[in-house]
């Protein structure tokens, strides 16, 4: 009868408890972000402008699109190293479609569905042969970007439909670009399907454990292919956004970007082995970062300066919490 | 015979490697010429090494992404001593380029093994570091031919028996990693830190450790690659091997260096840079259009890890007896 | 005796894991030219105290002594050097290296002034090694192309390799057949006259009393008892071991057996299993016993659809199905309780409600919108049948006890309400206390209605609990006994090969 | 008053040409006095990290931006938001489209360039002292603007030199080592050829460190556009015969020049002063040209390669 007792009262989630959320990584990372936006006011007088802060905004925004679905492949324990080559191939594809008269609906289409098809390729290879995704999409990423050579060498598509220019230059409301109010959409979008969709548990489950997912009746290959495809689309939706913004194409279009993209994710608090990370992780990672290149460009610090400091940012971020817990391990090991 | 061939990786590989030269020959028969084989060999040279500290790298489990932007920063460091002090002697100079190349390894080696960040996110990390670092030593100037002493750029050069001392280098490198890796101790922890860590520690092996050791070869043979690279090609600036670690690693794969860890050979590695190089050399004597090249290269690299993979495939495990006896005769080449 | 003190004494020494006191406060002798045997139930310690003594764990607390000095066994590598070497329980080998490699990692030959590994010597050694312990294998041979018993061979020819003083063997038959048990007899007699101290850790109680010149108990981390073997027989041994009677542990119920569920015919695979035939019925517990890496697994993972070489013919109520993945598996009413349970069986990182949930989400979830309230109902539900311990149900299965978790992957296939439950070595390193929960609990399933395949390599836990047992020998069904004709020498005798008994 | 505020953007920062462009423009600021130029530009020559930079100066409200452009097209939306916040802007060196910016300072007229390449390599065959001969061009990457307009105009110039004959053009994507592997492919290719022509700046390095290298000093020039101080060296070896650059520092000065009257609204339809570089006549398009590039030759280059 007692252990009856005790067994009820088993409650479903232990009450919250205050150092718990301040201990998390989300909470980290604001308060860097925070006081990155703190030192920005101080240091320039140009920082607290509505339309200056927009103008930033479109500095990152096509690129944290791609971190919202790279960061459930990333959980799910694989990469895409391929994403910038399909921006490339996507906006080649546009500017085809645009040549041939195609108006702005189709195009969008088209951009998709190029990378729809590129994230395919990539996971049938990496689920059908079991290869290395990390591998496998440093192959795409020649041979994706290499087709975009082939088909434009040293041409260049300029000719895009006037209306085309709204996706990366037109403005919701005030100072909200389209693209900004996109990517928050699509942030919630995907913060809904990580965190309260069957799909997305099913995708922390892979990453904690490939094994016993599949061993609970999870189709873990199809559930990557999906991921890849999904990374895929976005890519080719990025692509609109970029080729917009830059009304033209040409075949060097998002040059390396794939390390950004990664950077934004792991710097996020997703875990680059897999099973652990969160939406918003990665959409304040995205602004952190945004703030400190925005920031650091209005004291005309030279880029390549700015990436010291995203890489000693990257480097610093992932340790000192290893570091915390190791010392808080040690301490408790001494009393 | 012939499935003999195919099966032994390096064999299969070498074969390719001869019948890709024999075609390009086909073509251009000035690419046979003693001259040209020669000079394809030597243009390998830095690949080539670059691979053999990355091999090592990859057998334990971790990725060394900041080779390329060490390369740069300690050939810009070289560059500056000898156009400031023409002096130094070149040995010396050597010298301080292996031993500045194994600092910078030592630094991913120290985050990888004492800290314990994943290697991917360190690495990303120090290559903006490192590449940003050479801006900053450099101010944004170059170091030009003129500027260089004649020692300094003539050592690569120098011809002896036939070969550039450049070429000697290199083999001297491969011949080395080869003899290390199967007739030492340290070489053959390489092996089993990576194969299988658990078992590695239960015989006494530091898997940390072996990972640490790891990258400091490979910024040592990074740091060697920035005085050759700087001499070879006499200039040195901020982008010098701008994402030639994608090369290496790619040379590694195609080579047959499981990306899991604990798997490949010297032997294949070094045909793996080979396979790579003669690409390089070939397309453009060959006539092929620049734009195809890089298309062709990423589909070379999909196809060499799919091939790999197949010969890679976990088997099941053998119980039946006459399985047991069919298959219990597989013999391995090291040991 | 005087004249022979102990080479390694071990006192007062402690090991604690999260959650887990593994060892607690033990000690131990062991000396020159004689057999230590260590017993205790699963779980008791015995494979931490071996991982203790060979420097892959370090104690939390306690002394050990060396020749009568204290030493500090910090890393593997001091444990060799001092003399000490270790058959593992589980197989630590590299399957990409050679069987000579396997043997001398770590303790490499070598020679001249550059210390270059002597490949030749270590081959020619490997061969004489492999040699003496009747194991003929090529030392040049890939260890990934040998079966389990071989590599157990090649596991046992690399702690022969080192000339050491201490000579540990942690379960090191239980994968072997007979005949080589037989020639690892003939070895421990040999060390044993050299002068070599043997701790030998075994389940096997004949085996003991062949060839142990001392015991040692421990129970659950904690120091029983010693003394020499002549001084004590079986029934007092498993006395200490588990301090109840035996009778007790396998509270077997009989319930009516029904219809058969699962009908399994000509099962075949290239490498691993041939001609499995067998059917279960509806309230029935089919036993399947063998060696270790006897093909068991394979063969319910084959049904489970995770082995896309095996073909055959499998019907479940009476209709033929096609499974070919663990999805179909679960559609059909089968579900698999894996003997992996830390890599296979739970997602530790997740708590306990999204463990049992995750097999059925979409049942649970149709819209694909996560109803978490909905998740602990079910997970409360299992939880509490099961009598998980748990401070709550949004804990993470890593935060649990071993037993604890088993229940958990238990619970989480009986939520899907299956018709058959295969559990592979249910209750394999989990404490007593669990256990006996375990089996009880098989108990229930059966009275429901349920039918159930266990496969152990428990003799005791599968005569206690099965109805029907199934041998298993090299990937062959040897013998079928009724729970009537099974007796423990008949059982052993076929899982070794000696079929004829 | 406030200063006038200037920004140089350059294709990549670290590049020597673009270090001697900052100088010039220093130059003119200190002529001028009340100028403060904000020399800056991405890590590598990608229009995305030109738009970042530029993002941020226009966030800081400069008076001007003075480009030397990544792309021509793709730089052009953000430098129209630029205009509209009424930040004047212009560009130099390498082009953007009329609609992103009010007026185009070339370092020299696109068809001067191309002819004067030409002639450089006449120049050579003279100096090997054949008188005909093959050439071929190596060049960037092939999607710089103004490599190919002037690959362009080469070909135009080309039936005027009877004596050479255009074997093959090839890209080094503006990397030392691709730039070096390209032209030894092409001494494979064409055993008899004669002039290397590399109208780049580390095109022309590699592939005389090549022809070096390969030991064919004398036997196959290279000539092209590049900097006195780069190439001081192969000069003296006899890699290179002579070879021309229109003066970085000069361009530095007239572009920041042309910027501020734009600013102080100095500029007609048809000129712009360009200080001491004197006047700069528009076309339609607000396109301009500096000066003739300078040939340098072992009898000069040395005086030259202290100062760019
Ligand atoms: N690495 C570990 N982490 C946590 N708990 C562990 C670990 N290793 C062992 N344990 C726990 O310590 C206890 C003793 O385990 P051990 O493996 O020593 O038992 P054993 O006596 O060898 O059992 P068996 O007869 O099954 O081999 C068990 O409860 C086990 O779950
Ligand atoms: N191919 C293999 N090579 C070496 N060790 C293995 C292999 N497969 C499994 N093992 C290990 O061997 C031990 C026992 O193997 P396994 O679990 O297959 O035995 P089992 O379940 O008793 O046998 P069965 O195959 O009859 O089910 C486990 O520790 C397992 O991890
Ligand atoms: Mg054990
Ligand atoms: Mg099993």
């Amino acid at each position: 009868m007692e252990n009856t007792m005790t067994q009820s009262a088993v409650p479903n989630r232990l009450s919250g408890n205050w150092r718990h959320y301040l201990l998390r990584w989300e909470t980290f990372l604001l308060l860097v972000a925070a006081l990155v936006f703190l030192f920005n006011s101080f240091a320039s007088p140009y920082f607290l402008d509505p339309w200056n802060l927009s103008d930033a905004t479109f500095n990152f925004t096509e690129k944290a699109i791609i971190a919202l679905p790279m960061a459930m492949l990333i959980i799910c324990r694989e990469i895409d190293l391929s994403v910038a080559s399909i921006i490339a191939l996507a906006s080649v594809s546009m500017g085809l479609a645009a040549e041939a008269g195609m108006g702005t609906g189709s195009l969008v289409a088209i951009a998709i569905a190029v990378g729809v098809a590129c994230g395919l390729f990539n996971g049938l290879v990496v689920t059908g042969f079991g290869i290395p995704s990390i591998v496998v999409t440093i192959g795409t990423m020649s041979l994706y970007r290499g087709i975009t050579y082939v088909i434009l060498g040293d041409g260049a598509f300029t000719d895009y439909p006037s209306e085309f220019a709204y996706f990366g230059q037109g403005y919701v409301y005030w100072v909200f670009s389209f693209e900004f109010v996109l990517f928050l959409g699509l942030a919630l979008v995907f913060y809904v399907l990580l965190h309260h969709t069957n799909f997305g548990r099913r995708t922390y489950a892979i990453g904690n454990n490939p094994t016993a997912a599949l061993y609970s009746g999870i189709k873990v290959n199809k559930h990557k292919l999906i991921l890849f495809v999904l990374v895929g689309a976005l890519s080719g939706l990025a692509s609109v956004l970029l080729t917009s913004r830059l009304g033209s194409t040409r075949p060097s279009i998002a040059f390396a970007w794939e390390l950004n993209i990664v950077t934004m994710v792991v710097l996020g608090g997703v875990s680059i082995l897999g099973g652990a990370g969160s939406i918003l992780g990665v959409v304040i990672a995205v602004f952190l970062m945004g703030l400190v290149t925005f920031g650091l460009g209005l004291l005309n610090v030279p880029g390549i300066v700015m990436s010291i400091i995203i890489g000693a940012m990257l480097i610093s971020v992932i340790s000192i919490p290893v570091l915390l817990g190791r010392w808080r391990a040690m301490r408790e090991r001494q009393s | 015979m012939m499935s003999a061939i195919l099966k032994n990786r390096e064999r299969f590989l070498a074969l390719v490697i001869v019948v890709l030269v024999l075609a390009v020959g086909f073509i251009t028969p000035d690419f046979l010429s003693f001259t040209s084989l020669v000079g394809t060999f030597n243009d390998t040279s830095i690949l080539m090494i670059l691979a053999m500290g990355q091999m090592l790298v990859i057998l334990t489990r971790c990725i060394d992404l900041s080779v390329a932007a060490n390369v740069a920063l300690t050939g810009m460091a070289v560059g500056m001593i000898n156009a400031a002090f023409p002096g130094v002697p070149i040995p010396l100079l050597m010298l301080f380029a292996l031993v500045m190349g194994a600092v910078l390894g030592a630094i991913n080696g120290f985050f990888v093994w004492i800290v314990g960040v994943p290697a991917i996110v360190v690495t990303l990390g120090t290559m903006s570091i490192y590449r940003g670092s050479v801006f900053l030593l450099s101010d944004g100037a170059w170091v030009n031919a003129h500027q260089m002493s004649e020692s300094f750029i003539d050592l690569p050069r120098q011809v002896v028996l036939g070969l550039p001392m450049m070429s000697w280098i290199a083999i001297a490198i491969v011949a080395l990693l080869f003899f290390a890796s199967r007739h030492w101790r340290s070489g053959r922890d390489f092996f089993t830190a990576g194969g299988d860590p658990t078992a590695a520690f239960y015989t006494g092996v530091n898997v940390g450790k072996v990972q640490f050791k790891a990258f400091v070869v490979s910024g040592t043979l990074a740091g060697l690659c920035g005085y050759l690279w700087v001499s070879r090609f006499a200039v040195a600036y901020v982008d010098v091997a701008n994402g030639f670690e994608l090369q290496v690693v790619a040379a590694c794969v195609i080579g047959g260096i499981s990306i899991m860890g604990g798997i490949g050979t010297v032997i294949g590695c070094a045909l793996g840079a080979l396979f790579l190089g003669v690409i390089n050399n070939a397309l453009p004597v060959i006539g092929v259009s620049p734009f195809w090249q890089m298309a062709i290269s990423g589909a070379v690299i999909i196809i060499a890890v799919i091939a790999n993979s197949s010969a890679e495939r976990r088997e099941g495990r053998i119980i039946l007896r006459s399985a047991v006896t069919a298959r219990g005769a597989q013999k391995v080449e090291a040991a | 005796m005087i004249t022979n003190s102990a080479v390694l004494s071990l006192r007062d020494v402690s090991k604690v894991f999260p959650g887990v006191k593994a060892l607690d406060n033990v000690k131990l002798d062991l000396y020159p030219g004689e057999v230590t045997a260590l017993v205790g139930e699963n779980g008791a310690g015995k494979s931490t105290l071996v991982k203790t003594l060979t420097g892959i764990y370090q104690p939390d607390g306690g002394e050990l002594y060396w020749k009568g000095e204290p030493v500090d066994i910090s890393d593997p590598e001091v444990a060799l050097q001092l003399g000490i070497t270790a058959i593992h329980q589980e197989t630590v080998l590299f399957g990409e290296l050679s069987v000579t490699e396997n043997i001398f990692a770590g303790n490499y030959l070598t020679r001249g002034p550059l210390r270059r590994l002597d490949w030749p010597a270590m081959h020619q050694r490997s061969r004489e090694i492999l040699a003496d312990i009747d194991a003929p294998l090529d030392p040049k041979a890939q260890l990934k192309g040998l079966s389990i018993g071989q590599k157990h061979m090649v596991a046992i020819a690399r702690a022969l390799s080192v000339d050491a003083q201490v000579v540990i063997l942690d379960e090191p038959t239980a994968a072997l057949s007979h005949h080589e048990i037989e020639e690892l007899y003939g070895i421990v007699e040999r060390l044993k006259k050299s002068g070599k101290a043997i701790l030998f850790i075994s389940h096997k109680f004949d085996e003991i009393f062949t060839i142990a010149d001392r015991y040692v108990v421990y129970r659950d981390g904690n120091f029983v008892g010693e003394g020499l073997i002549s001084n004590v027989n079986e029934a007092e041994l498993v006395e200490m071991m588990v301090a109840r009677s035996v009778s007790e542990t396998f509270p077997k119920q009989t319930v009516s057996i029904g219809e058969p569920v699962m009908t399994v015919s000509n099962l075949n695979h290239p490498t691993e299993f041939a001609d499995i035939n067998f059917e279960v019925r509806a309230g029935e517990i089919l036993g399947f016993y063998g060696l270790v890496g006897s093909g068991r697994t394979e063969i319910m993972q084959a049904l489970y659809g995770l082995s896309k070489a095996a073909t055959g013919d499998v019907r479940i109520d009476g209709k033929t199905t096609q499974i070919r993945s663990p999805a179909d598996a679960i559609a059909d009413g089968l579900v698999y309780v894996p003997e992996e349970r830390q890599q296979q069986g739970a997602i530790l990182d997740l708590p306990i409600f999204q463990n049992i949930s995750l097999p059925q989400l979409s049942k649970l979830n149709p819209k694909g919108v996560l109803n978490e309230q909905r998740e602990y109902e079910l997970a409360r539900a299992y939880g509490e049948r099961l009598k998980v311990k748990t401070s709550s149900w949004d804990q993470k299965v890593a935060n649990l006890s071993g037993g604890n978790q088993q229940k958990v992957v238990i619970g989480k296939w009986l939520a899907t309400q299956p018709k058959v439950i295969i559990l592979d070595e249910p209750t394999k390193g989990i404490d007593i206390g669990s256990k006996a929960a375990v089996h009880r609990f098989m108990s229930e399933l059966v009275e429901d209605g349920l039918a159930v395949i266990m496969v152990s390599s428990e003799l005791p836990e599968v005569l206690g609990m099965a109805d029907r047992i199934m041998v298993m020998h090299e990937g062959l069904m040897v013998r079928e006994f009724s729970r009537e004709d099974a007796t423990a020498e008949a059982v052993v005798a076929a899982a070794t090969g000696g079929l004829a008994a | 008053e406030d200063d006038v505020r200037i920004a140089l953007v350059v294709k990549a920062l670290g590049i020597g040409f673009f270090e001697a462009a900052n100088e010039g423009a220093q130059e003119a600021a200190e002529e001028l006095g009340n100028v403060e130029i904000i020399y800056t530009g991405p890590t590598t020559t990608t229009a995305e990290g030109q738009i970042e930079v530029i993002s941020s100066l226009i966030a800081q409200r400069v008076d001007a931006i003075a480009v030397s452009a990544n792309d021509q097209d793709a730089l052009v939306p953000i430098l129209k938001r630029a205009q509209q916040r009424g930040i004047e802007v212009i560009s130099w060196d390498s082009g953007v489209a009329p609609e992103g910016r009010t007026v185009h300072l070339n370092p020299s007229s696109n068809e001067l360039i191309g002819r004067m390449n030409v002639k450089l390599a006449a120049d050579a065959l003279e100096a090997k002292g054949v008188n005909a001969g093959q050439m071929a061009i190596l060049s960037a990457t092939p999607t710089s603007t103004n490599q190919n307009i002037w690959i362009e105009e080469m070909e135009n110039a080309l039936p005027e030199f009877s004596q050479l004959e255009l074997v093959d053009t090839v890209y080094g994507d503006d990397l030392a080592d691709k730039s070096y592997r390209e032209a030894v492919a092409l001494m494979r290719n064409h055993p008899n050829l004669d002039v290397i022509v590399a109208p780049t700046t580390v095109g022309i390095l590699a592939a005389a460190q090549a022809v070096s290298d390969e030991d064919r000093i004398g036997e196959v020039y290279v000539t092209g556009l590049g900097l006195p101080s780069e190439l001081a060296g192969h000069v003296e070896s006899g890699a290179i015969h002579n070879f021309a650059i229109w003066n970085p520092i000069d361009l530095g000065y007239a572009a920041t020049m042309i910027a501020y009257n734009l600013v102080q609204g100095d500029v007609s339809e048809d000129y712009v002063e360009m200080g001491r570089m004197g006047l700069a006549e528009l076309d339609d398009d607000g396109n301009a040209a500096m000066s003739d590039p300078f040939v340098y030759d072992a009898s000069n280059v040395a005086d030259f390669a202290d100062i760019f």
